[in-house]
Parts: C-alpha cells; structure tokens; sequence
C-alpha cells in the first residue's frame, strides 16, 4: 500500500492531470455548443508540440535567445489556427446536417493531421526530440522529489482555466457561448452571429491544446505526428467523466484521470493503459451524465 | 413595411411553402393563421433568416432581407418570439435580457428599453435574479415577448404565444400584444387560436398546406363562412 | 416467388466468380490483382457487417477492427499453434473452417460482453466506449508473448483463397440482407430513426441492438480470420482505430444502411488504396499520403455526398423480393 | 366496472423538481377519459410513467390486477398499453406499411434462424403480419399510402398513422397524448368521431390528454385536472366546468370554455 500510495506518485499525477484538462476543456466546449466530439482535438496538441519544436530549434540554430512566453504564445496560435481552419473547412458546412456527419468529419479531420504531418518530408513518422526549452531543476523536500517542470505544468494549466472561468462566466461573450450552447435558433435571434462566437470556441479550445503540447514536449520530449491519439481519447474520457460540456466537470475529470492513471502505471504499466476506458465505461454505467454533468430528461 | 413576394421554402424535397406573397403594413398587426403543417412557423422563420429561401423575395422596409443572417436582420429592426418560447433556461432572467441587447451599444437606449420592458412586464424586474428556468408556463412567455421587445425590432414576429398558456394566460398575453402594437411597433402574429388572432388583428391570411389561401381585413374574415367552418368550429 | 430472386442473385454471383477464376487460370488476371480482389471480398464483410451496425441499426461502432482481430487471433492460434494444420489435404480445410467460425464465435462473445453494458448508451457515448474496447483488444494483443506480442502471430498457414473468401463474403451477404429484409431488419430500422418511439411500439431495443451487435462481431471475426489467413500473419497494427476508419469510410462512402454501396465502396476503395500504393511507390513520395488522400476523401464525401454512393438504396438484384410483393 | 388501470400515490421528481404529486386514478374498462391541465402541469409525465419511460419516484401503477412499476417500455407494449404521442413520433424514414408492421414485434415469434434462411415459417409470419397491417391501414384509410415513405406523408395522415401504429400492438388501454393538436375544426371533427369508434370496434380502454376544450368535453366521461403536478379537480365534464378551482387556474372566463 505504502509504496503505491504515496505523496510522489499524487504529485506527478496532478502533473499528467494538468495537461489533461487543457485538452479536455477544447472537447468539452466544443461539444456544448455544437454537440460534436472534436475527434481531432488530441491533434491540435500534436500541432502545438510541433510548432513549439520548430520555434525553438530555429531560434537555437542562430543562437538567438527566446523568451519561453513568446514560444507559449506562437505554439497556442498555430494550434489555434489549425482548429479555427478545421471548423470552417469542414465543421461548418455541415452544421445542420445530421449529427454523425459531422463526427465522421472529424474523424477525417484527425487523420489528415496525422498522415499528413507523418508524410511531410521535414516532419516524417518517427519520434523526435523535443529541445530543452526550460533548463530542468529537482526540488528534493524530504524523500520527494519536485521538478520545476512539474510546477510549471501545474501552474501554467491553473492560469489558463482562471481565465476560461472568468470569460464563460462574467463576461458577455462567456454569456453567449452559454446562451449558444442552449439554443443556437434562440441565440441567433437575439443579434449574436453564433459563427463567431463557435469561432471563438474553437479558437481558445485549440490554443489551450497547443499548450498542452508544449508542457508534453517539456514534460515528456519525445514528440511524433500520432503523439495525440491517446492524449486526446483519454481527455475526451476525462470530459465525460466530469459530464460533457461541464467546464469544471472536464477539470474534475482530468485531475481523477491524471491521478489514477498514474497511480495504476506504477502498478502495472497494462493496467496504466487500461484505467482511463475501465473507469469511463463505470462512470458512463452508474452515471451517464458524468460526475458533474445534469440529468436532462429526454422529450417525449 | 414587410414585403414578401413569390416566397418558396423546401426542407430537403419537400416544398414547405409554395409561392405566397403578403406584405405587412406600419404599425398594423397581421395575422396569418391556418392549421399545423400550413407552413405559418416555416414563414416566420424564413423571414428572420432561420430557414433558407429556395425562391422568391422578402423585403424589409425596402431592403432586401432574402437569406439574410439572422443577426443582421435583428439589427435591421426585426424581432422574433420562436414557437415553444425558448428562452435560455440555465440562465438568469436578466442574462437573457442582457443577451436581447447583444446588439445596443449605446447605454441610454439600453436603459431605455430596460425602462419599457419592465413597464409592461412589471413581474419580470421581480424575479430578475432568478434562472429562466424556474419561471412558470407563463412567465417564461413573457420573458421570450420582453427578450423580443428588447432587441428593439420595429417588426415583431410571434409564433403561437397562446401555446400551452391556460386560458387566463391566453388572455392575458393577447393584451399584451396589443399594448407593445400600441406603442409603436408593427406585429406579424401566427396563431393556432384563429378566434382571437382576428380578434385583435387588422389584416389576415389564411395559409393553407403552403399556399394563401384567403386574406382580407380581419372583421371580414371573422364573418367569412369557409373560415367560420374550417378555423373558429361554427 | 420464394427464393426466385435470390437463386438469381446466387447465379449472378458465381458466373462473376467463373470468370474470375477462369481469367486467372489463363493468366489475364495476375496473382496480385487476384490478391486484391480477395482483399476487396474481405473488406466486404467487413463493411456489410459494420453497415448492420452503424448504418442499419443507427449504433456509431468505431471498435469493428478489435472483433475482426479476435477472429484473427483466436484462429490463427487454432491453426498454427495447436493445431499445426498446413493447406493440402480436405480434412484441413475442415479443420480451417471450425477455426475460422471458433474465431467469429469468439468476436461475438466478446461483442456480447461489451454490448450488453454499453449499447444503453447515447450515441456518441457510445462510439467513445467502443473505441476504447477496440484499443483494450490491441493494449492485450500486444502484452501476450504467446501470440507474438508486438512482433505478430507470424508463420499463419494460408488457407483463404479465392474460393474459399468468395463464398464465405457470398453466405455473408445473403444472411445480413435476409436478416435486414425481415421483423427483425424492421425494429433495427426503427431504432435508427427513434428509438424511443421504437420501445414504446413494443420493441425491445436494447435485445435488438445487441442482436445486431453481436452479428456484426460475428462477421467481423470471420473476416479478420480470413484475412489472418490471407496475409499468413497476424498483427496489432492491422487492427488499429486507422484500420476500423478504412472500414468506416467504405461504409459511409457506399452509403448507411445501403449493403450495394459497402460492396461497391469495398472494391472501389481497395483497389483504389493499392493503386495509390503503386504509384505513389512508382514516384517515390512516403506512403502516408495514401492515408491522407484517404482522409481527403472521407471529408469529400462527408461534405458533398452525404449519403454514400447508393444513398441507402440498394441493386434490385440483391433485394430479396420486388417491392410490393 | 372492473379497473383496467389503477395508478397509486404516482409521483415524480426531476431533479429537485417535482413534475407530478400523489396521482390517483382508478380506469375503468372501456372507459374513454380525460387530463386536463396548463402546459408543464404534468399531463405527459404522467403518461410517460404509465408507459415506463420514466421510473416513478413514489407509487405504484396496476394494470389489469398487475403491478408493472418500473417495467420496461416494451414489456408494458406487450401487456397492452399503447400511446401516441404530442410531437408525432412515426418512423420518418420507413414505409407507412412498415410503421404499422414494426408495432407487431412483440407478437412475432420470428426467430433469428428463421430470419436468417427464409424459412417456411418466414413466409407464412410474413405474410400474416402484412395482411394484418394492410388491413389497418384501410381501416384508417391509409391503403393507399402503403408503401409512401412516411415523412412524404401530409400531417393529418400521420396523426391517423401514428394511431394506427398504436393500435397494431393489440392493445387493451390507448394513451392518446394530444390527438387533435394542429388540427382544424373541421379535423378535429373527424378525430372525435375516430376516437369513438375505434374504442367501439377495438374494445378498448382510451385515456387522453388533449387541450383543445372541445374535445376533451365532447367525448370524454370523466376528466381530471392538473396543475403543477397535483390533481386539482376530478369529475365528469359538467362539473369541471364549473369548478371555481378549474376556472381561476385554467379556464378563465366562461366563453372560452
């Protein structure tokens, strides 16, 4: 017991669980406002990872020094280009068509990043690794050990979802993503061009992902073009198990996730693998509308 | 006001509406009325853009509104109360007045028309805190009516706001409809209860699987025998 | 009017597989275009039994792949570790075909075991849990030594020919088209357009779905058998989340609930992959691209035609009586 | 009368909120009656409890000296229970022959082999349940419609279909969930004349929600009303309609009624 449930396996697991919600929070609001599970959301994080990793390897070639905000700030951009271009290339056309299409969609969308970066002749298939772009220091406290990535982890996912929790909730276009998210017919006559605000959805959803591959690429330097397929389904499975299209319910739901997994690797790297669809296929049997999710009662 | 000519909707093969043409005129309140699948609510939202044109034209007040985003033609000055109130339940009462003024920059005329909303919906300012939601049957009504007003359209649209309202509540909105016509703004109202949309209208259409079938003053069409026979239960 | 139209079909069918065999034997038809076409008949049962699911009964699958390596696995371990059987003699191909429906059977039961909790769940919840099943299967695959682990179950005798992959996609599509063509066909109809509506005339949706789940499985293992016995090897990475998307794009391509367009989508989308194969090889440009223009594609047809090829209609050839007998 | 259905104490919660409280009702066979009540009183949850769409939170429902609380949705099918409902909810994208045919699941003893081969008893089945369905839709004079695929039908035939579908289960008790709803005078006319026969023709029980006043007072024997989930009146049309409570939270003044 003593030796699997102890305070180090807890601290990386808030760590994982960190980078977990930043991913989970694009899935989870994606799919309140336009009920669509983003398939390609776990490579928004690939793109980020990948952007990040040229910046800093350009920036190195020429021995230019670069601030780590600037690098923050470029990565979060391409990712959230890249999923702004995906919802209007073809998310968009098919917003009023069934919803499976539009699944199915992105599903296609998942594997055109994927193949598509694999098959470019500069980014290729295999793993690369990813530059040193913070120098890593141990912090020992007693018998743990703290490494400054694992604060920065932690601390740059708390920033980010203060601001996403003070935009949905205080602010009038937080307002329209809720309004947005309950009735799109409703919203659009009120004034609000839903488009752009599905737009600005999709837009912090992708920088939030872009993020989270760079901490993975600090975090964990091996990145590769198919480095967001697991990421991505386990975070999607953190969203459910919070309850979908629940903000605080995705962060929830990483943080259980982050931990267990952690908790479970130690123990057996199969089981590691396994936990995160054992525990969604619990969740969804005993709760289907997740830990924080509400019960809507379907119309008859 | 409203003008719209040869309008032909489809969903998929299926013409909802087929060639109608009527116009609305300065500060009247037209009725259309027919029986469900007419295509009165498919009207309604073609004209503010929810539903796309196939043919056809709609012009408000000479600006040609034909496929138009649905938010630009709320700028331009329409509001639209949809068929089953959809007001923003998780929302409170005053986040989905605020979401009405989505469009008004200026803060005197938002105050404004804070100051008329709540002179006609007086139990509105008392429950403002509280989630749309939790409003009764009929307080959510009100609350889609206030939201409407609040985007300050000179054309307002309503889409059966006697649906499912007890018939006190009947009354009661029907008064409310004319006192908002009092004040100025132009009303386009389809209504299932034919009996009392002639009541309070000026002008009438008869909508009949997609097609007008009859129009006229709406004293003349009270008096009218086929209407007597298909849409009051003579 | 009994059988009638399905002897015909029957006919049809092998005067298609005479001249096949015929070209082949006068060599018109190359051994590699023969491998393609027995690729394209597999694919068929994989797409039809997939299109019961997803597009006949309204369930969004994305685990079709780990039932398809049950099949594979469970069989190859029958006729290549235990059995040690080798093609040749009739008696082994006996001994190959009870592996091979061993190796459905077990895609059922596991169909079974993951359906019966799972199918309760919304649709989309749905497609998440099955994705994760398929990826348990291959997490599995991978941890066992005694099938090879990562490296495969090499050294699979080669039993599936032509023949042999002809008439089991052949049974497979005259049992999938009677079972859609009857009550039972109905009530996965009638889930797919309410499933509510569908309880309350009286169906018992949840047995319906797991039925149609459960069948699907069931086809799935038999043709990862074949293929298993096709390829002479069995591998993780044939049975990935990209390999059950290949399926799905011949699925939605040839049309949902349409079981002419997955047999066309079958063979157009492998020839078309193996044609990529060859030129893309030819000009020397990395194989993923053929993955990208398969993606391309399933966008394409996402965005312009959203229902298949056929549009959920079917070959009068294949329906099983005229329309208003 | 023998009761056909018996609903005990029904209650129901959604959430924190409570739908519908402490519902009595003792139908008797053949009886045709009526709920009444304001949108959101609860009318429909009361008929998705009766036909386990919902789980009761307190209460017990009898039908026919059987307690099905809790059953599933089509084993309540098969006991005898039949509903339409508000929002039209036929098979859009299937036949109006196979709309009716589907509704005969419960009776088919079909098996998956038999489906499988075209057996014998494939055909005979076949052949019995399109006879079945065929004659129905004459009854309701869809025939001719047979092989339309419902969503090109007009409205009023789907109304018609949809209690056809309802009737195919062979049921003993009908929940009609607001028959006359998008229907003209001259429609409604029809349906109430409908309503009646079918009960006469089919022996059966039929317990509707409707709002149209009309109707509701027209043809049914007995009626209660509904606000905010509790029963708030009781009796037959008469005396509904004059009841001072009936009128303050629902009728209003006297002329609409």
């Amino acid at each position: 017991m003593g030796e699997i449930f102890n305070l180090q396996q807890l601290i990386n697991g808030i760590q994982l669980g960190s980078i977990y919600a930043l991913i989970s929070l694009g899935y989870t609001m994606v799919y309140g406002i336009v009920r669509l599970i983003n398939f390609a959301h776990g490579d928004f994080y690939m793109v980020g990872a990948y952007a990040a990793y040229f910046i800093v390897n350009f920036a190195l070639a020429r021995h230019v020094n670069i601030p780590v905000v600037f690098v923050f700030a470029a990565s979060m951009g391409a990712s959230a280009l890249i999923a702004m271009a995906a919802n209007r290339i073809a998310y968009r056309p098919l917003r009023y068509k069934p919803r499976l299409s539009a699944l199915i969609t992105a599903l296609g969308v998942s594997m055109f990043l994927e193949y598509f970066f694999s098959a470019l002749p500069f980014i290729g298939p295999s793993f690369r690794s990813f530059p040193e772009l913070i120098t890593q220091r141990i912090f020992t406290i007693g018998n743990i050990k703290i490494s400054n990535y694992a604060i920065v982890d932690v601390a740059v996912s708390a920033v980010l979802m203060i601001f996403l929790t003070y935009l949905v909730r205080r602010t009038k276009v937080g307002m329209a993503m809720r309004a947005v998210s309950q009735d799109k017919d409703a919203a659009r006559l009120m004034g609000i061009n839903i488009e752009s605000i599905i737009t600005i959805t999709f837009l912090i959803g992708g920088a939030f992902a872009g993020a989270a591959g760079i901490l993975a690429g600090i975090t964990y330097p091996r990145i590769y073009p198919y480095m967001g397929i697991l990421p991505g389904i386990k975070a999607f499975t953190a969203a459910v198990l919070g309850g979908i299209g629940n903000i605080p319910g995705a962060m929830l739901g990483s943080y259980i996730m982050g931990i267990s997994e952690t908790f479970a690797t130690a123990y057996n790297s199969l089981l590691g693998e396994g936990i995160a669809f054992a525990i969604l296929i619990i969740v969804l049997l005993f709760r289907p509308q997740g830990l924080l999710g509400e019960v809507t009662a379907e119309k008859v | 006001m409203l003008k719209v000519s040869n309008l032909e909707v489809s969903y998929g093969a299926i013409k909802a509406i087929k060639d109608i043409s009527f116009e609305v005129k300065d500060g009247q309140i037209a009725t259309l009325i027919g029986a469900n699948g007419a295509g009165k609510t498919t009207t309604l939202r073609t004209i503010s853009g929810l539903n796309r044109v196939s043919s056809g034209h709609i012009f408000f007040k000479d600006t040609n509104i034909t496929n138009m985003e649905p938010h630009r033609i709320v700028n331009l000055g329409i509001s639209h109360v949809p068929e089953g109130r959809r007001i923003f339940a998780t929302l409170t009462v005053m986040e989905n007045l605020e979401l009405a003024a989505w469009t008004i920059k200026d803060k005197n005329v938002k105050s404004e028309r804070y100051d008329l909303v709540f002179s006609i919906f007086p139990r509105l300012k008392e429950r403002f805190k509280q989630l749309a939601g939790t409003l009764s049957g009929g307080e959510q009504q009100m609350l889609s009516v206030a939201r409407a007003l609040m985007t300050g359209g000179s054309l307002m649209l309503l889409d059966e706001p006697s649906m499912g309202l007890s018939p006190i509540l009947v009354d009661e909105i029907f008064d409310v409809i004319q006192k908002i016509n009092k004040q100025g703004t132009t009303i386009l109202l389809v209504e299932q209860n034919a009996r009392k949309a002639l009541e309070v209208a000026d002008y009438a259409y008869v909508l009949e699987v997609g097609t007008i079938a009859l129009q006229g003053s709406a004293r003349e069409l009270k008096e009218d025998q086929r209407v007597k026979e298909a849409y009051l239960g003579a | 009017m009994r059988n009638k139209k399905t002897i015909l079909f029957i006919v049809y069918s092998l005067i298609f597989y005479a001249i096949i065999f015929l070209f082949h034997s006068l060599g018109i038809i190359s051994d590699y275009i023969l491998h393609i076409i027995n690729l394209s008949l597999i694919y068929v049962i994989l797409a039809t039994s997939l299109n019961l699911i997803n597009g006949f009964t309204g369930q969004f699958s994305l685990g079709h792949m780990g039932f398809a390596a049950v099949g594979a696995y469970i069989s190859g371990i029958l006729t290549t570790l235990i059995w040690h059987i080798k093609p040749g003699n009739p008696g082994s191909y006996v001994l190959f075909i009870i592996a091979m429906l061993v190796g459905g059977v077990a895609a059922a039961l596991v169909g079974l075991l993951i359906g019966l909790p799972t199918l309760r769940l919304r649709g989309d919840y749905l497609a998440i849990v099955t994705l994760g099943f398929g990826e348990i299967i291959r997490t599995i695959i991978n941890n066992i030594d005694y099938v090879g682990g990562p490296r495969g179950l090499l050294g699979i005798p080669k039993f599936s020919n032509f023949t042999i992959i002809f008439i089991t996609a052949l049974l497979t599509v005259i049992l999938l088209r009677n079972l859609i063509f009857s009550s039972h066909g109905r009530a996965f109809l009638s889930i797919r357009e309410d499933p509510i509506a569908s309880e309350l005339v009286g169906v018992n949706t949840t047995r319906q779905k797991v039925i149609a789940f459960v069948i699907g499985a069931f086809f799935a293992g038999i043709g990862g058998a074949l293929l298993g016995h096709l390829l002479t090897l069995a591998h993780p990475t044939q049975y990935g989340f990209m390999q059950t998307v290949m399926v799905l794009v011949m699925v939605y391509a040839g049309g949902m609930g349409s079981i002419s367009g997955s047999i066309v989508a079958a063979f157009g989308l492998t020839f078309l992959s193996e044609g990529l194969r060859i030129l893309l090889g030819a000009i020397g440009v990395a194989i993923e691209w053929r993955m990208v223009v398969y993606a391309v594609l399933l966008i394409m047809i996402m965005l312009f035609r959203t229902s298949g090829i056929m549009g959920g209609r079917e070959f009068n050839f294949l329906l099983p009586f005229n329309k208003e007998e | 009368m023998e009761t056909i259905l018996s609903l005990q104490g029904l209650t129901h919660y959604f959430g924190g909120l409570r739908a519908v409280h402490d519902f009595n009702l003792e139908l008797p066979q053949g009886a045709l009656w009526g709920l009444i009540g304001p949108n959101g009183a609860g009318k429909t949850t009361i008929f998705n409890l009766i036909t386990g769409v919902y789980k009761p939170t307190e209460g017990k429902i009898i039908f026919n000296g059987e307690d099905i609380t809790g059953l599933k949705s089509h084993l309540i099918v098969e006991k005898g229970i039949a509903r339409t409902f508000q929002n039209l909810r036929v098979f859009n994208g299937l036949t109006a022959l196979d709309n009716i045919r589907i509704a005969r699941q419960a009776k088919n003893n079909i098996s998956l082999f038999d489906s499988f081969l075209y057996t014998r008893k494939f055909y005979e089945e076949e052949k019995q349940a399109k006879e079945e369905a065929m004659e129905l839709l004459k009854i309701f004079n869809l025939q001719s419609r047979a092989y339309t695929l419902a969503k090109n039908l007009p409205y009023g035939e789907l109304r018609r279909l949809e209690i056809a579908r309802a009737l195919a289960t062979h049921p003993k008790l009908v929940l009609l969930d607001e028959p006359a709803a998008g229907m003209n005078p001259r429609e409604v006319g029809n349906l109430m004349d409908l309503i009646h026969w079918i009960r006469e023709q089919f022996k059966i029980t039929i317990f509707l929600v409707e709002h149209q006043m009309r109707v509701v007072m027209g043809i049914c024997e007995r009626i209660k009303v509904l606000d905010f989930g509790e029963t708030i009146c009781d009796g037959s049309p008469e005396y509904v309609k004059c009841d001072p409570k009936v009128i303050e939270a629902y009728l209003g003044r006297v002329e609409n009624a």
